[in-house]
């Protein structure tokens, strides 16, 4: 193996950690984001609001705050150290903050979402005696899938590029991994590492354009 | 004793007074066909009895039954207002199909989902069965796979209806029916209706097309401003109309262009 | 290849690369950009005939600023090591250094192997984290590297990290009185090294700057300069 | 002044590089995003591609990479200094990057919101005579605005929370001054920089509502 | 000589022979009804006129004059396309007026530019003027600082016929301008159309109101797939149509329900 190989071997092995953080964050923040949604559109003035000032707050600060204050804070404020030291405590930190903080992108994608669809489909389901539970899950939310999937693909693939943020709390993904050699003298591995970022985004583009496809029939 | 009784509805918006003490009954079979002035409370009224508003006074008596009374409306459980809906269907003014599903699926969806909330294996296949029946009455059978996009307008409003329908409700209410229609779609759908009316279906109809009214509807209820200000047979309405505002408001047709 | 020193001299100027970090190269009260390697490096290129131009740069990324000529060299408390010299040209050795290991006080601490099985963070790629992996006590910590050595003292002071391990200078100027780190303590000193000016690979100012060196202890100015800042030089 | 009054100066200060960053990439990036989307959507395919490709790379691969490459590019490739390496050179080149990389995310919104306007309000300015600039000035722009105003909103406001991306190449925005500070062993700078941004985010958001409100007179 | 004349125009989408050798010819003054069914091919020789398509083959002339050559097309410019269009008005089905502006703005805009792009100083004042006189007409002259939205879609397709009579064109062409609209407000539009034809504006109407043609039109062609029909006077079509095709056509509108 030459070294140019074992070097993009090395760096195939950290992107894995970005693609992990990519996954568990999606993967929880989908769902969390819905519940935030729901919060925010509460008839209830109080839980609406508290929802909204996370999402604006969350919202209006770097991400790469929220992953140090998330990891220091609770050490730095004495409260104890919830997260431990070692590598997989770190990425768990990293994994809270990026739930978090895209859970409040998403929650606003989803809100836009559900307004969107046409109130007479909500009446339509209360007047076949559907229950609300029903409603949602079988009317509303396949229309709202089919209305947010352009904003969702954007999100997504910011959120591919984000997670090279989590090395800030010293998570060994790709760019981290890159730099090391920076530091040794070799360049090329840092520029390099854009091109895993653009083969993933690709294969997400193609994933999102096929579910676009496969969600044409439903014309809203 | 009269199917539907509605005694004495008010309904205000705000300081917007939309029913202003709607009181009338229908018969079994018989077909009213409610007809007025835009903004004078037509939709309102269907919508009501529907549970989609909630009237802030008055009765509903479906069968000598009281199904809805404002004084127990706070009380009023999304569960009991569900069942209570089952005695009406409603066709919306833009048909509301669901663009998901397939024409098939538009109409047992409903059907379905109730089968599987009640004791007892869900019946399917007989579910199916009857969803192609309603079909076929539409003059729709070979549209059963499409999507909702690729019917016409008419062909989309008659499976709203059969949708309507497939939930068997005592009293079917229609809001317009043709009026997002072309004029050449409107004539299928009204004919669908006409058909219904013969087989003694019991229906409320708000409607624009007066023509149509006078054919189908066996009572007629003309509202202004959210009162009832001329009822009786349909004859008797658009022949001889007691009331000035009545005369007036059906010269404005009489003397239309088609 | 032109000789480095020509394109300095035609240029007439020297560009050198610096992080923030006392007491080698920082603004002090006054707002007076000082520090020992900031007073040595105008005085090198006052000997040289050049004028200085600092550059704040990222440590990360000092190589590729070194080799995309943005900067002409790093000046900056650079730890001399056998991995730098065969990817740059580096002067001969200026200031002596060590690497301390950095706990919260009160830990029980006797040697690097009362750390094992605990976690010890120190900067990627720096002498610390080669201290860290050549050190057989070390060697049995859990060791996580970090971008900048200022965040190591983050991580232990937070808890999530029991020791740093990162050079002596840093850690006289950053811990102790009158800072957020005044709960932790040097514990004990490693691998002492030294500093030295990286250039370009191949670059014959590196000679230009020994020679320089040479000058300027023997005029004194160097002790003089050492002094001051409370560092050993190595020559 | 107490030394907490002069850091926060300082981190203003610094904060200043931010904002002109921010509103260099806005004023460019703007104009050239629409005319990228002219590029994708025109009809000679070899332009199309070229000018879709582009923004399929630029938007596939980590900002901060863009940066990096912009600036050391050149010297790395021996294609001599364009930038010079002062901190006004650093900051032009960060400025070109970001510009570029914006330019290609507006160019995308601009796209979907020309598309969305009614081909009937091109055809009714067609009809009334009107010249191809009248009808995008005077009919269609407008209307493309309103529609795009949420996603630019959203795009807007990450703008702000990137632009610390440029301390990469050592431009001391105010993340960076406060690392300066946490390098003294002085943490709460850092964390407090979460508050410049908090609070230009808000100013944002008050701006494009009222924005949004301006434009609700147009139905579209 | 006819003001309006057409010649043996074709036109295909792909495949889809959509005209199929159209000729007619219509004097200074006078108003053509077209009907014909859906998917015949109307709407595309209005677009045709109009140079929102352009015909593979065929002339159209006015006044006598050729405007446009198939044969030429390649070379036409974009301005003197433009230029050619000033003969012509479209009033859309769907109105297509300008969100953003105000009802006065939309009747003005386009003279304003017209005028800005001509030698001498444009008289805004006497163009708005002209505007004013146009609502005036319409009826809608205490609307004129209301945006679209604000009209009912009535009031909006008058808006639309002013904005089109704005620029003086020779013939007017409207597209079905009453389908998009609840049959209450139809009344409005029409009546605006036949108050146009009394005072002998030139008009090409495409209409699915076979009453209102009978009524307004001096002459109508009925088109099937893309070919004239039947063409003759009002009175003559709606009467005595000599083809098959025609009296089917015209036997499903008198057997309509309203
Ligand atoms: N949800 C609501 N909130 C406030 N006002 C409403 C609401 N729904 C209806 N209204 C008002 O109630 C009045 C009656 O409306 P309704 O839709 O019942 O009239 P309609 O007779 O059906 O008219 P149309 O023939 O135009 O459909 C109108 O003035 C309308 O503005
Ligand atoms: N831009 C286009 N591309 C492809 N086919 C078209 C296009 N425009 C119209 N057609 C086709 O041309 C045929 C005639 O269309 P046209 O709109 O002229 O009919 P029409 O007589 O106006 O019908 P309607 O009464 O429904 O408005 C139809 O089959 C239609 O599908
Ligand atoms: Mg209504
Ligand atoms: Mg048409």
């Amino acid at each position: 193996m030459t070294e140019i190989q074992s070097i993009l071997l090395r760096l195939w092995d950290s992107f894995g950690l970005n693609i992990r953080l990519f996954g568990l964050t999606l993967v929880c923040a989908l769902p969390l984001g819905l519940g935030i949604a729901f919060l925010s559109m509460s008839r209830v003035k109080v839980i609406a609001w508290c929802s909204k000032t996370l999402v604006w707050v969350i919202r209006g600060t770097p991400l790469m705050l929220q992953v140090l204050i998330i990891f220091f804070a609770p050490g730095l404020l004495n409260l104890g150290a919830p997260w431990g030291s070692g590598a997989s405590a770190r990425f768990a930190a990293a994994t809270v903050a990026f739930i978090i903080n895209y859970a409040c992108y998403f929650s606003e994608i989803f809100r836009g979402g559900i307004l969107g669809v046409p109130i007479g489909q909500q009446e339509a389901g209360e007047v076949l005696g559907m229950t609300r539970a029903q409603i949602f899950y079988r009317v509303t939310l396949l229309q709202v899938i089919k209305r947010i999937l352009p904003a969702m693909s954007n999100e997504v693939i910011t959120l591919v590029k984000d997670t090279s943020l989590a090395r800030i709390i010293s998570i060994k993904e790709i760019i981290m991994m890159a730099q090391e050699y920076t530091a040794k003298g070799l360049i090329w591995p840092l520029f390099s590492t854009g091109l895993f970022f653009l083969a993933f985004v690709g294969l997400l583009t193609l994933l999102f354009n096929y579910l676009e496809r496969k969600l044409d029939y439903i014309k809203v | 004793m009269p199917i539907l009784e509605v005694r004495d509805l008010h309904k205000s918006f705000g300081r917007n007074k939309v029913l202003d003490g709607i009181s009338f009954s229908l018969d079994q079979g018989a077909t009213l066909a409610v007809i007025g002035s835009s903004g004078s409370g037509k939709t309102t009224l269907l919508r009501c009895l529907n549970f989609l508003e909630q009237p802030d006074h008055g009765n509903i008596l479906v069968n000598g039954q009281t199904i809805f009374d404002a004084k127990d409306a706070p009380m009023l459980t999304e569960h009991s207002k569900r069942q209570k809906r089952f005695h009406f269907g409603l066709v919306f003014q833009s048909f509301n199909l669901f663009p998901q599903y397939t024409v098939l699926k538009n109409i047992t969806l409903a059907v379905e989902l109730l089968a599987k909330g009640q004791a007892g294996k869900p019946d399917f296949t007989g579910i199916e069965t009857q969803a192609r029946d309603l079909l076929t009455q539409m003059g729709l059978i070979d549209k059963e796979a499409f999507y909702p996009y690729q019917l016409s307008g008419g062909q989309q409003q008659r499976v709203a209806i059969a949708r309507a329908l497939a939930l068997k409700p005592e009293i079917l209410c229609f809001d317009e029916p043709t009026s997002a229609l072309d004029p050449e779609l409107t004539g299928e759908v009204l004919k669908v209706v006409r058909e219904l009316a013969q087989k003694k279906t019991t229906m409320v109809i708000v409607t624009h097309e007066m023509a149509f009214a006078r054919d189908v509807a066996d009572h007629v209820l003309y509202m202004d401003e959210g009162r009832i200000i001329e009822e009786g047979s349909s004859e008797q309405v658009f022949s001889q109309p007691a009331h000035e505002r009545t005369k007036q408001f059906l010269s404005r047709f009489s003397g239309g262009s088609a | 290849e032109e000789s480095d020193l020509h394109h300095l001299q035609a240029k007439g100027s020297i560009i050198i690369g610096y992080t923030v970090y006392a007491p080698m190269n920082y603004t002090d009260e006054n707002g007076v950009f000082t520090g020992f390697d900031t007073e040595l490096a105008i005085k090198v290129s006052e000997v040289l005939g050049l004028t200085p131009e600092f550059v704040e740069i990222n440590w990360e990324t000092k190589e590729i600023e070194l080799a995309a000529k943005t900067i002409d060299c790093i000046w900056n408390g650079l730890t001399i090591d056998e991995e730098r010299k065969a990817n740059m040209e580096i002067t001969i050795p200026y200031v002596k250094n060590a690497q301390v290991v950095v706990m919260k006080a009160g830990n029980a601490y006797e040697s690097t192997a009362s750390l094992e099985g605990k976690t010890v963070v120190a900067e990627a790629g720096s002498a610390g984290e080669k201290t860290v992996q050549s050190d057989p006590g070390l060697q049995k910590a859990e060791y996580v590297s970090k971008e900048v050595q200022t965040a190591c003292l983050m991580e232990v002071s937070a808890g999530t990290a029991d020791a740093a391990v990162l050079d002596l200078t840093l850690a006289n100027a950053m811990i102790g009185e009158g800072t957020d780190y005044a709960g932790l303590v040097i514990v004990d000193r490693l691998a002492v090294e030294d500093y030295g000016v990286a250039f370009r690979k191949g670059s014959d100012a590196a000679e230009a700057v020994n020679q320089a060196f040479r000058q300027l202890k023997e005029e004194g100015y160097l002790e003089e300069l050492a002094e001051k800042y409370g560092l050993d030089l190595a020559l």
